[in-house]
């Protein structure tokens, strides 16, 4: 296969994660399209942590409000809002491997329908190391992971997979799995598609999905 | 005690070549510019840099010429390469890694944090979740195939644990907001990150700080960074970082 | 965030029969004596204390109450018993323990502060030197013979190490001078002490705080223990403390 | 043996460790004897830890100076210095066991010439619980660990002995040893007595030691 749908843009799936996070919660974003969801739940009542010490990030910065003692985990300069609070990166860790973040949502460059997923390190690359950053940690500690990514590559090659191909950030631990095409579950039985961009039918997000989607009886139109 | 040394040169003029040093810093925040310019300087050599996350691409001039200069043998890290690959060709440090030049060893960034932590605190050894079901879990992951080694696992409670090291650097230099002469240290908002559980690992602690204080300006419950920890003073001027390592 | 609850009474209502509740405090100094006092109007029952230096002979009072009114089955500490061995055979909570009506557990101190650090941060056991040579590493240390359990250690880089593992309470209860309605807390000198990490490692943790803040009074970098540990905040009175467990 | 001989007052016993203790050294004092150490130490450059988390400790507090929220790991009131600090319990159990204490003095019960030493439990009270407190923290941790006490019991009975009867708190990690009587090295050879009592001499130490004490060829009078 190489088919390319078109479907929600990076915002738009950024806005179908925020409707998804519950007030009164602690969440992490990870790099890429998770980062821009902050700008859908500016006011509500969520509090950001970001792994390098920090909690209640608030948005970005721009011209004077920069401060380069400031920054979020991808070394962005952000703003605090009133009860932000720092810590070190001790606490922080302690925070997201100790079970405290309610929800983690990272990207992804693959992902499987028992829940696996890969980011950290592309093989193209043709290093064995690479950056892991705080991504393992967010996997095994938050206690809900969401992944937020395009359903398929640039080149419409599948990106939700029978089997991964580049080495995993974390086995089993995704709940959620947010794309450009649809929403799906990761249940024990497997992957569960309960919405599907506007236009899209459950067929067509099978047509690029590699492995065999359960689809839900209520299934229905991505709710943005 | 007065720990306070008049520059960084003399700060740093004992470290010898082949020293495990520990930089603090999260990509352009809390880095210890002004130590690492002093490093290039003295010219030691065979160097082991024990970072957390990436404060060498924010540092990434101070790099350049450590690398350039052939000064470091070993990075350990969570993030040490360009986000993008093609930066990442292009760059001196990347370039010595794949050459082999240059060892870089990885662990996650939680896992980094506990280890510099075990070692400040005693503790020689942990279990951690993180990651499991990964590379993390098989192998020390390092560009070097003879040094990468097998993980142990353990099974508590139900769920599967990696056994990790304290890692115990011979220096840490760190960079604080305020730092009065007894080496009490604070640091500002998200320049903590690394600097604080740095300061606890090493063997001999030098903290380069923005504001020096003297004894007693700093108000006993809001110290960082309790002087103990910390074996030379010494001011330097607040660096500048342009917020970004792409 | 609001996390403000009206009342201590109403704060652990939730609190079941069997519930093992950290207690902090070092002797008399930052013990949450308004929730243990609310513990006793309440009546639960088969309780676990789990302290870290002595909080029940700090708070002598509500300890002889929830003696008395047989609300404790199990006291974890390092530091339990009174000095004076005159004073400890008329003390109730020795006498019960001594009948082996209450069981007491104890670890070294610092032992007891890594359990709770370890269940706070997602680590599920770690390694030690402390106690090795002595009883410590030979069991679990407890008046109840049933209850005692062989430990396991290790040789690490040649020394011996016993390993201990994370001890996550259900509830704790922690006092601090201040604490804003998202459960930013700030504690007063030494009455710190087992305050923060406890709030960590519990399942839910309730703060009672002595001066209420709303969100955003306290700096940021002034916070001692983050709000995401807290999850419910009441105003109390300053408790009054006479400094002396003899 | 039951034989008691006129040596020190416990204040000077502490004035002694006192002497010994380096100036630009950080040091925690235990219960009993070495809490007299303080007075002796007021003004030097030496920092006192204290396990409930204070750096820098001070005098003990008098009238309006007593704040409950200020105590130090013996519960007595005490005061602020120009430079104290004040930690969690988990950092200052990080800095003792640790390494980052150079001297720990302590109390004991009993103390045999390998450097074994007994101090939290007394099997006369009946009880295999005891209070270990951070006795044995500061025993693995403290960069050189010091013993100040008694030379013998109230009764006479030796304190010193070949072989611990009372519960171990550490094994092997006291260097220095310092009583009423004597000052003692424990070294890999065993005890070596290097000074006495004003008007004792060795064979008089040697009379209520119950290991034998190898005498240091300089051994001299206690230096006060």
């Amino acid at each position: 296969m190489a088919k390319k749908l078109k479907g929600l843009s990076r915002e738009l799936i950024a806005l179908r994660v925020a409707n998804e996070l519950e007030d009164g919660t602690y969440v992490n974003l990870g790099i890429g399209i998770p980062t821009l969801i902050s700008d859908w739940i500016a006011g509500r009542d969520i509090i950001l942590q970001s792994e390098i010490g920090m909690l209640k990030t608030g948005p970005l910065a721009t011209g004077d409000e920069v401060d380069q003692d400031l920054i979020n985990a991808s070394c962005q300069a952000v703003t605090a809002l009133p009860g932000s609070c720092y810590f070190d990166i001790v606490e922080s860790f302690a925070m997201i491997r100790g079970g405290h973040i309610d929800v983690a949502v990272m990207g992804a460059l693959q992902i499987n329908d028992r829940g696996d997923y890969a980011g950290w390190s592309n093989p193209a690359r043709g290093l064995f190391v690479g950056n892991i950053g705080g991504s393992m940690d967010l996997c095994a500690g938050a206690r809900k992971l969401f992944i937020a990514m395009e359903h398929t590559t640039r080149e419409g090659e599948y990106k939700i997979v029978k089997k991964l191909t580049y080495p995993a950030t974390a086995i089993g631990k995704v709940n959620k799995l947010f794309t450009d095409l649809a929403v799906i579950d990761i249940t024990p039985q497997g992957m569960v598609l309960r919405e599907v961009a506007p236009g899209l039918t459950p067929e067509d997000v099978q047509s690029v999905t590699e492995p065999r989607l359960i689809i839900s009886p209520d299934v229905r139109e991505m709710a943005l | 005690m007065d720990k306070v040394i008049s520059s960084v040169d003399e700060a740093i003029a004992d470290i010898p070549d082949g020293a495990v040093i520990a930089i603090p810093g999260f990509f352009t925040c809390g880095v210890p510019r002004a130590l690492l310019q002093a490093l290039i300087r003295k010219g030691t050599k065979n160097l082991t840099l024990a970072c957390g996350c990436g404060p060498l691409l924010g540092a990434a001039e101070e790099m350049r010429a450590l690398v350039k200069n052939r000064q470091v043998k070993k990075v350990i890290d969570s993030y040490a390469l360009y986000r993008s690959a093609t930066k990442g060709m292009q760059d001196p440090f990347e370039q010595a890694v794949r050459a082999g030049e240059i060892e870089l060893e990885v662990y996650p960034m939680g896992t980094m944090a506990e280890k510099y932590r075990a070692a400040g605190a005693g503790i020689p050894a942990f279990y951690t979740p993180t990651g499991v079901g990964s590379v993390v879990e098989e192998t020390v992951v390092t560009n070097i195939e003879a040094n990468r080694a097998p993980k142990e696992t353990r099974i508590i409670n139900g769920r599967k644990y990696i056994l990790e090291y304290a890692l115990k650097p011979d220096y840490a230099f760190v960079h604080a907001l305020i730092g009065d002469r007894e080496g009490n240290l604070r640091y500002a908002k998200t320049a903590r990150n690394f600097n604080h559980v740095m300061a606890t690992a090493a063997r001999v602690t030098i903290a380069e700080v923005e504001n020096l204080v003297e004894i007693g300006e700093l108000d006993g419950d809001d110290v960082h960074t309790p002087g103990v920890y910390v074996h030379r003073v010494v001011k330097v001027e607040r660096p500048r970082f342009a917020i970004t390592i792409d």
